[in-house]
C-alpha cells in the first residue's frame, strides 16, 4: 500500500556523501560552509529517515556530535590572546575531509568509466599451445582461498561434533576424546560454555564437566578467563600430548561404576 | 548499417579473433549486415594481409569458418615463452585444504592434519612436500613420533607473504565476513535505489515497503545511489 | 639466436597472441634471446602497426605487459561471436571508492580506508579480496598490526591500466571537480555522472556511440568531473 504522504528521500552510503550533496547541491563553498545552516539541514535528514523508522548507523550519529560541536565553538569569541595564524577554524577538519572525500569520489568514477571499457574488449589467448598443462581438477588458488578454505574446514569439523555429542550415553574418556578434537581444530581453544551448550542432555553435559575436570587435574588442559566475568576458554596446557598419546586418557578416567553413580546421585 | 571497406575489414579482424569457435561466411555477413560478396572479398584481403613474412599470426578458412593461428614458425618461440613463466599455483581441493591446515596450525603432524579434515592426507602430504610448499620440522615426541610440518619459504613466496604472521587470522578474515554479511556489496546496484525511487513518476507513489526496504539497503551501505538527491 | 627485425616482430607477435597474461619486456627479451632494447624498439612498432584505423585488434600495455584486445569500438559485432560471455565485474559505488582509495594510498590498512570514507568498509575489503582485485601486503607495525592492502594485477587487467601510476594525480581530481562546479552554474545537480552511466547497462549494453564517448573521456582523463553531468 502507498503511504498517505509522498516520500521521496534519498540514500547516503555514509555522513560524508550527505554533506558533499548538501554543500554541491546548494552550491556552498566547500571552504567556508555555513556551518549552522548545514547542520539544520543535516538533522532534517536525520529526523526524515527516523520518521521513516530506518536504522540510522553510528556513523551518521557521529558526524552529527561533530557538526553542532562545530557549530558551537563558531559562535565562541575567537581567543584574544592567540595571534590569527593560531586561530584556527573550527571546520578545517571537516573541510579536509570532505575534500578528500570528494577526490575519491571522482577517481571511482574515472575507474567506473575505464572499467566499463574493458566490458567491451576481450582477449583470446591461443590455448592450443598451453595443452596437457593444467591437471585434471586443479584450481588457481590465492590467499584468499587459503583461509575460505581453512575455515570451511573448521565449519565442516563442528558438523561433525555436533552428529557425535548426539549419542545417548557418553564415559567421561568419550567427552575427553571430543574435546581434544576440538582443542586441536580450533583457532584459539574451545569456549566452555558452548561446548556445554552443545550437549544434547543435563547427562551428557556432566559427563563433560567432569571430562573438563578430569583434564584440568592432569594438565592437558588450563582454563582461563580474560577479564572477569569473561568467557571461559579451555586451552591446551603442558601435558596435553602426554596425556593424549596412545591411550594415555583411558588409563586415568574414572571407571563406568563410578561414573554411573555420579549420574545416579544427580539422578 | 554500411561499413566502410576499411571499417569492415577492421571488424572482421576483431570478431574472428575474439570468436569462440570458427566464424563462418555467413554468419559474418549476417552479424555485420554486409553483403556476402563484400565480405568474402575483405575476408580474402585479410587474409592476405596476415599472410605476408612479417606477421606472426595467420587467419585460415577451417571447418567451414575462420580462425586465427600462430604460425607454425613460431610455435618453438611462443613454448619457449610459456615454459620460461612461473605457473601459477594451481592445487587441487584436497590439496589446498591441507596446505590451509598446516598454514594455519603449523607445526602439525599428519594425524593431527587428518583429525582436522576427516580424512586421510598422506597423499596430498607428499603433493605438497613435492610442490616444496611444505618442509618437514622434526618430529612430535609423543608416542608414534610422527613428523611435524609447515610451510616453506616458497609457500611464502606463492601467496605474497614475508612471513607467516601476515596471514589474516580467522578473526580478522571472519569480521570481514561478517561486514560483508547484509550489506552486499558485491552484487552492483547497477540502478542505485536512491534514482530508483526517484524514477517513480511524479504522480505515482512508491509502496512504503519498497521505500522502506531501499531505505534500509541504502543505511546499511548497500545500495550504490550516492549522490542522487532530488 | 638473433632474428631479423621481421621475424621479431612476428615472433613477438605470435607470442603475445598467444600469451594467456600480458607479457612483459624481460619475459619476452629472455625467451627470444634478444637485448631488451631491440625488443622494446620491435614492440613499439608492433604497436604502433595495430593502431592504424584498419585494425579491428590492438597490442596493448597492461598490468606492466603487453596483451592483444578486441578494439571497443567493434563489441556489437564481436559479442554476437562468443557464446561463453564472461560475466561482467559489477561492483557498487562504494567497493569502487574504496578501491579508488587503496589505488591511490596503498598500501592501506583497514581503518585508513575507513577513515577517508568515513563509513566502515570491511564488507567491502572482503568482496574486493574475493574479486582478487586487492591483495594483502602485509601488515602495518602500529598498533593492532592492521593487514595492509594494494591493488592486484587482475585490477589493473580489469581496468585497462598498465600501472597505477597510470592513474592521474589525486590534485587533478580536485582542479576538475572544482571547475566542472563552475562551469554548472545555477543547474542543480540531481543526478552524478556515475549512476547516469550505470543506467546504461542494467543488463543491456551501452550503445557504441556510449563506449566510445567514455573511452575517449578516459583516455584524455577527463572523466572526473562528476557533477557536470546532466
Amino acid at each position: 500500500m502507498a503511504t498517505p504522504y509522498k516520500i521521496q528521500i534519498p540514500m547516503y552510503e555514509g555522513p560524508l556523501d550527505l554533506l558533499l550533496d548538501l554543500i554541491r547541491k546548494q552550491e556552498m563553498d566547500i571552504h567556508n560552509i555555513p556551518i549552522a545552516k548545514i547542520t539544520g539541514q543535516y538533522l532534517e535528514y536525520l529526523h526524515k529517515l527516523e520518521a521513516l523508522d530506518i536504522d540510522v548507523s553510528a556513523d551518521f550519529i557521529y558526524m552529527a556530535a561533530t557538526l553542532i560541536l562545530i557549530k558551537s565553538k563558531m559562535l565562541l569569541p575567537p581567543d584574544p590572546l592567540a595571534g590569527p595564524e593560531e586561530q584556527e577554524d573550527p571546520r578545517a577538519d571537516l573541510v579536509h575531509r570532505l575534500v578528500e572525500h570528494e577526490k575519491f569520489k571522482n577517481a571511482a568514477q574515472l575507474l567506473y568509466q575505464k572499467q566499463q571499457i574493458e566490458e567491451h574488449v576481450w582477449s583470446r589467448p591461443d590455448r592450443s599451445l598451453y595443452e596437457g598443462e593444467e591437471a585434471e581438477g586443479e584450481i588457481t588458488v590465492s590467499l584468499v582461498d587459503l583461509i575460505k578454505v581453512f575455515q570451511e574446514v573448521l565449519e565442516r569439523r563442528k558438523e561433525v561434533t555436533k552428529i557425535a555429542l548426539s549419542h545417548d550415553q557418553f564415559t567421561v574418556a568419550q567427552m575427553m576424546e571430543e574435546l581434544r578434537k576440538q582443542l586441536i581444530a580450533g583457532e584459539d581453544g574451545v569456549r566452555l560454555v558452548a561446548f556445554f551448550e552443545a550437549c544434547p542432555s543435563r547427562h551428557a553435559m556432566i559427563v563433560a564437566f567432569l571430562a573438563v575436570l578430569e583434564m584440568v587435574r592432569l594438565q592437558a588442559v588450563v582454563l582461563t578467563q580474560e577479564q572477569l566475568f569473561g568467557e571461559i576458554v579451555l586451552r591446551k596446557h603442558k601435558m596435553f600430548d602426554v596425556v593424549f598419546s596412545g591411550g594415555g586418557a583411558e588409563r586415568s578416567v574414572p571407571d563406568e561404576t563410578a561414573l554411573n553413580k555420579i549420574d545416579e546421585q544427580y539422578q | 548499417m554500411s561499413l566502410t571497406p576499411v571499417e569492415l575489414k577492421a571488424a572482421l579482424e576483431a570478431t574472428i579473433y575474439a570468436a569462440d569457435e570458427p566464424a563462418t561466411l555467413e554468419q559474418l555477413a549476417s552479424a555485420l549486415g554486409e553483403e556476402k560478396s563484400v565480405v568474402r572479398a575483405a575476408l580474402d584481403e585479410l587474409v592476405a594481409s596476415y599472410a605476408s613474412e612479417e606477421r606472426g599470426v595467420e587467419v585460415r578458412a577451417v571447418a567451414g569458418g575462420y580462425k586465427m593461428y600462430t604460425k607454425p614458425q613460431h610455435h618453438e618461440a611462443v613454448r619457449r615463452f610459456i615454459k620460461s613463466l612461473r605457473p601459477p599455483l594451481r592445487l587441487t581441493m584436497p590439496a589446498l585444504e591441507t596446505l590451509a591446515v598446516i598454514a594455519y596450525k603449523q607445526p602439525a603432524t599428519g594425524p593431527e592434519i587428518q583429525e582436522i579434515r576427516g580424512v586421510n592426507c598422506a597423499g596430498v602430504l607428499k603433493t605438497l612436500l613435492e610442490k616444496r610448499l611444505i618442509v618437514t620440522a622434526g618430529r612430535k615426541e609423543v608416542i608414534g613420533r610422527p613428523i611435524l610440518y609447515r610451510t616453506s619459504k616458497e609457500f611464502l613466496m606463492r601467496f605474497g607473504l614475508s612471513d607467516v604472521d601476515e596471514l589474516p587470522s580467522l578473526k580478522e578474515f571472519e569480521a570481514l565476513a561478517r561486514e560483508a554479511l547484509g550489506a552486499d556489496e558485491g552484487v552492483a546496484v547497477t540502478e542505485p535505489a536512491a534514482s530508483a525511487l526517484q524514477k517513480t513518476s511524479p504522480g505515482g507513489q512508491p509502496g512504503d515497503a519498497e521505500v522502506k526496504a531501499a531505505a534500509a539497503a541504502a543505511a546499511t551501505g548497500e545500495t550504490a545511489g550516492t549522490n542522487s538527491a532530488s
